[in-house]
């Protein structure tokens, strides 16, 4: 483990009641950090940015960040902070620009990285703006220019797509992706979305409470989910039974309003909470023993009026159903 | 941003306070303006030794302000940013100038830098002596000043916080970088206040002055002080006197004020 | 001192009683030696002795009472020499609220004001006030003789003792009342060359410019009393 | 939060003149400490003159706080949020008193409030005669000290911002709600600031304070006085008093700032 | 219109260079407003709560806010701002409770209400942390909380779930339903998920660049969306030509290597942006002409090599096309 990270981040991070999680990823990884509010992702980020007083270490790139404990200015970071953090009293310009001057670059060469980068964000037309005057998602995107302008070694993203609107989250995510694909450092990307975890993820840690729950690749994580907050993410039902896990797509599972008939152990009775269009089916949440999703065709809703506070009936075959262990 | 309107009308109970506040303050003023003798008021500004005050009241209030922005801004940032054994110390040690009686400062700086102070004959060896001289007064001047700048300028950049330093740091910023693009930006309306502060302290300031720099016309005389000394001879002129420093305070601080302390 | 045609200067110390009359000394002075400036430094006897000692650059002091000349023995150029006495009297403001005639009218419900004791004027108030005792004590014990005056004259007080030089300054601010024992508590006014002086020549001739008949009569003047 | 050794050492930049500034403002203490005749110390501070000035100027710097936090603070509050004409004219106002020389201050309460001055007749009928008084005293040390308070606290408040008046007005919280629940709280280290700038600033007074109120042991001679009178007579007695003042204010200043001014 | 506005909401709205809107609501409505970033949804919102210095009208429930002007605390409003804005010197708890004590309600009773509020949210366990102590959806909780304690005539969410975990949004989304359904007064909820707009809004109202360009029934904007935006938030290709627009769900798409035959109109040539999971099938993101999404089997991915990069042939069938004027 340790030498196959040599190029990468190995990180053992404790942050006293907060978090308690080992970290490991090669160099050009992006890593999905996903986990419920409060799990301990932020602190993770700034535990590796060393804004949080921790124990442990954290290597990058071969060398120790924590003997000696190397100071934040030196560890060639990019953090696109949860709450953007832009200077208040800089325009956006100045704010990405802040970073290449302050490694040294001349202030014209900064301000012409800075104007690309605003350019490539599509907020190039608000640089002379300050943070006070912008709405919330233009200023998530100066936010992550900001991170980006640095060339960073180490690159720290806190929900960077939360408040962006649907074109430019997706330009972005592009955008980004392309920028990673031939990125040489560490990427961390913190998301409460499942299409940011499996289109630019190469790996996937799943926190909660402040400990890892699962470790994997996208696919992997997506198809066998461990908590009910990744299960939920990828939009699938997981049931816990004992040691084993069983985990089944909400289109496997047959909606009636009666008993239906044949094994008892995948049928459920519940009633609806919520129906809502999803693709082309609707998609129900109904609320029993367990909370399961089921999608059923908008002719099928309409017929056995699944509203919300429907009673039903859920049943799925057991060849829909994949059974692996929960360890 | 906000229409005054919509937020509501101030209430009574702070309306009331305030206005007693306010007529506490401009009262005596009002009637000091009413008591002067405004006949002789030109004849006196065009005195000799009026301008000489007056132009040294002027250099060494400008010479402590610049001081005290050049010295106590470090100082405020060690106390607000930097955790030091011996902090709280050093603190309370900066504090203590506000509470001399400015007499008392006089002589405290008498037995530190003067002719048989402390340092007196490490000064003399370099072949300087500062009593009585004009850097004395700016000296004294900025022993009395200093502590109102720094207690103003460590506040706010305590109340802005760490949070930008921070911010600056994972940007690859170092800290003298942080200091000057983040820190002090942020906390530019206490460094303007201590300014005013300091500046307004060093403009009132005879005490110290007259102790440790003595009241010469042309070297350590300063408005004030010659103000103290004629209102030994005569009360009306110093009244004028005095009405001659008001004004032209005033008016420098309601331009500075309006210019940079009112943007919010 | 100077060269010929350039500006040469003398700094005189003086007690802050004496703002007046060595004033016109002073510019006396300068009409008579051409080329000279005569700068005045008015302040108590207690400080200037204490700057004298210091080492001010000046080269006159006068004092008003001998025990702050005595303290400042050691920056002296030559033994001081009394140039001045005073006595106290008590002044009323011109409109005299409190309706007061004579010493023996201050009492209970008069706000009268005297120096501090520490102040060589509250020395001799104390013993006047001892020795004819009003039988109220004062409003404040004010820390120079020109306080009190100002306290006066502004009318804050009724009444306050001062000395005769400071009651005929005042002039018709206020009216005098003679205090009962006064000339038995008489201040000399004692005055004498420095040791620093950078022009002794000039400083000897200051000192007897305020000595010589001239000096006396600007004196006698301002109420003060001969030597 | 952030261990200061992961945002990197001080600067030499700010570090040099920090201690320069540091150096200016303990130096002349130190050497005041040294010069301090000792033996006669404790003689002089169990002096009952000392004991009643002691007294009077612990009740007067107590007095003229209070008086400036209740009736600054409103002022403060006016002039940092409330748009009305005439806010740029009394803003200067209320500084104005900090550049007067102390005399010259003392000398406008007195035509504003003496027996002759403006308001006299008024208030003598209203049976109130006010030199010569501890409350002339309070007065005098309020006048003098709010310019520091009002500005430290108009300081705080305009940089905390409106903000958060505007959250709350949209909870429905009255403006005086808001001044209480929000304001305040937030502009707290600028409250505390000035507290101790007024404070300071009153246990050092003398000037104005002999002018209007006048001087006498128990009623109107606080330490400062003392200390002036003093000092014309006997510097080292003055130097002892000097220093019984400083530390009874440093104990206290250093409690105060370790309890309080700490938090960030 | 203003006649059935009485009950409600009826505003005309402009804000100098940046708004200029109407908008109407009856009372009991939950109105989604949705459009991309900087179109003027957070200024829409503030201006409604007398936060910014506007021009037009407002009227509520048959009363004018606007002739004479009503003070913002008269507005009876339940505000969540899109950064929160917790008070940073109170707790969780004295947050929630500042509304109902400010309006007279004694501390008790208002620390009774503030808690059963932040139990309902989940954040029961953390009424004594102050904001600084809590994390990013943590703090969304609370803000929400603080919103709703109020029993508010006029409620403005600003993007409520940005930042919330997937449950929790989902649980939250439930709720609210639940709130508002029995809710007297007008909901205003500013999102970027259509999810948001089709479940709990009644009306949706789009805008762009600080005017309304669309405004209906959930169901209507999201089956004819007049703006780029809202087609991409739905998840339809709509492609404007003149007066006419038509839409197209992008199942409706074949993918080709080669150019397909039949009519020119309905096919376009273009390069694969993206492609990501997308329920059971892979949705590609294609650029050429337009940019168009396009879904297709894993397996048919996986057989053309449906990469990022790759050149390909969109073609769409007359039929699954729907027409619909501009206006
Ligand atoms: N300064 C602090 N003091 C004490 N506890 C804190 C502090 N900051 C955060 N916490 C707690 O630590 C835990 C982890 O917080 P963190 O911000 O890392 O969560 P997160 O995974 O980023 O959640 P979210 O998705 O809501 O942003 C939370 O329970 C939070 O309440
Ligand atoms: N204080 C201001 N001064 C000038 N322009 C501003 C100010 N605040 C916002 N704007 C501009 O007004 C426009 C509308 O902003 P608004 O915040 O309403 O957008 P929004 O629809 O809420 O966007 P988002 O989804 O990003 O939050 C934006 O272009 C923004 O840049
Ligand atoms: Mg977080
Ligand atoms: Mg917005």
């Amino acid at each position: 483990m340790a030498d196959h990270a040599v190029s990468g981040l190995d990180a053992r991070v404790y942050v006293e009641g907060r978090l308690d999680a080992a970290l490991t990823a090669q160099a050009g990884q992006v890593v999905a950090v996903i986990g419920p509010n409060g799990a301990g992702k932020t602190t993770l980020l700034r535990a590796l940015a060393g804004l949080v007083q921790m124990s442990g270490s954290v290597r990058v790139a071969g060398e120790s960040w924590t003997e000696p404990p190397r100071l934040v200015r030196d560890r060639g970071l990019g953090y696109v902070f949860q709450d953007q953090s832009l200077f208040p009293h800089l325009t956006a310009l100045d704010n990405v620009a802040f970073g290449p001057r302050a490694r040294g670059v001349r202030r014209r060469d900064a301000e012409a990285t800075a104007r690309a980068w605003l350019d490539r964000l599509g907020v190039g037309d608000l640089s002379s703006r300050r943070p006070g005057e912008l709405s919330g998602g233009q200023a998530q995107r100066v936010a992550i220019a900001r991170a980006l302008a640095t060339r960073p070694a180490l690159l720290l993203l806190d929900e960077p797509f939360a408040g962006l609107d649907v074109g430019v989250a997706t330009a972005l995510r592009l955008e980004l992706a392309r920028h990673l694909a031939d990125y040489p450092g560490v990427a961390l990307l913190v998301t409460h979305d499942a299409i940011d975890a499996l289109t630019l993820a190469d790996r996937v840690v799943v926190l909660d409470r402040g400990r890892v729950a699962q470790e994997g690749t996208p696919q992997d994580v997506a198809a066998r989910p461990r908590t009910d907050h990744v299960a939920r993410l990828v939009g699938l039902n997981v049931l816990r039974e004992g040691e084993v896990l069983r985990s089944f797509s909400p289109r496997a599972v047959t909606v009636s309003l009666h008993r239906p008939e044949g094994s008892a152990r995948h049928q459920w009775h519940g009633v609806v909470l919520s129906a809502a269009p999803h693709g082309d089916a609707v998609r129900l949440l109904v609320s029993g023993e367990h909370e399961l999703l089921a999608d059923v065709t908008p002719a099928a809703a309409g017929e056995l009026g699944l509203a919300p506070g429907r009673q039903v009936w859920l049943s799925v075959k057991e060849t829909a159903v994949q059974a692996y262990a929960a360890d | 941003m906000t229409t005054a309107r919509t937020l509501g009308r101030p209430p009574l109970v702070l309306l009331v306070p305030a206005a007693l506040a306010a007529a506490l303050l401009v009262l005596p003023l009002v009637s000091l303006v009413l008591d002067t003798p405004w006949a002789t008021f030109l004849d006196r500004l065009g005195s000799r030794e009026v301008g000489e005050a007056l132009r040294l009241t002027a250099v060494a209030s400008g010479a402590t302000v610049v001081a005290c922005v050049l010295l106590g801004t470090p100082l405020a940032w060690l106390l607000a940013r930097v955790d030091f054994r011996g902090r709280a110390v050093l603190r309370a040690a900066v504090t203590v100038p506000l509470v001399l009686p400015p007499v008392v400062a006089g002589v405290a700086l008498v037995t530190a830098l003067g002719r048989t102070g402390v340092l007196g004959p490490l000064l003399r060896e370099g072949g300087v002596s500062l009593p009585y001289t004009t850097p004395a007064v700016v000296i004294a001047h900025t022993f009395v000043s200093m502590p109102f700048y720094v207690l103003s300028v460590e506040g706010a950049m305590r109340s802005a916080g760490e949070r930008y330093d921070v911010v600056a740091a994972t940007l690859g910023a170092s800290r003298w970088t942080t200091f000057r693009r983040v820190t002090l930006p942020l906390a530019m309306p206490g460094v303007l206040a201590g300014a005013v502060l300091a500046w307004a302290r060093s403009l009132g300031e005879f005490g110290a002055t007259i102790t440790f720099a003595g009241n010469y016309p042309g070297t350590t005389q300063t408005m004030p002080s010659l103000i103290y000394t004629t209102l030994q001879a005569d009360p009306e002129v110093a009244r004028t006197l005095s009405m001659i420093l008001l004004l032209a305070s005033v008016a420098i601080l309601a331009a500075l004020r309006n210019r940079w302390l009112t943007t919010p | 001192g100077g060269d010929d045609g350039e500006q040469r200067t003398i700094t005189v110390l003086a007690a802050a009683s004496l703002t007046e009359t060595f004033t016109t000394l002073a510019a006396d002075f300068e009409a008579a030696h051409e080329g000279v400036r005569v700068r005045l430094a008015f302040d108590s006897s207690a400080t200037l002795a204490e700057q004298a000692v210091g080492g001010a650059p000046a080269d006159v002091l006068a004092t008003a009472d001998t025990t702050t000349m005595d303290s400042a023995a050691d920056a002296l150029a030559a033994d001081p020499r009394v140039f001045a006495t005073n006595t106290m009297v008590l002044v009323v403001p011109a409109d005299n609220p409190a309706d007061i005639r004579s010493f023996d009218d201050l009492g209970p419900g008069v706000d009268y004001v005297v120096c501090v004791d520490t102040a060589p004027c509250g020395k001799v108030a104390a013993a006047l006030l001892s020795s004819a005792d009003p039988g109220a004590e004062p409003a404040s014990l004010e820390v120079d003789v020109k306080a009190v005056l100002a306290k006066v004259t502004s009318g804050e007080a009724d009444a306050g003792l001062v000395y005769a030089s400071d009651a005929v300054a005042a002039g018709d601010a206020v009216t005098t009342v003679e205090v009962p024992g006064a000339d038995a508590q008489v201040t000399t006014y004692p005055i004498a060359p420095l040791d620093q002086s950078q022009d002794a020549e000039l400083a000897r001739q200051f000192v007897d410019l305020v000595l010589d008949e001239e000096g006396q009569q600007v004196l006698r003047d301002a109420g003060f009393g001969a030597p």
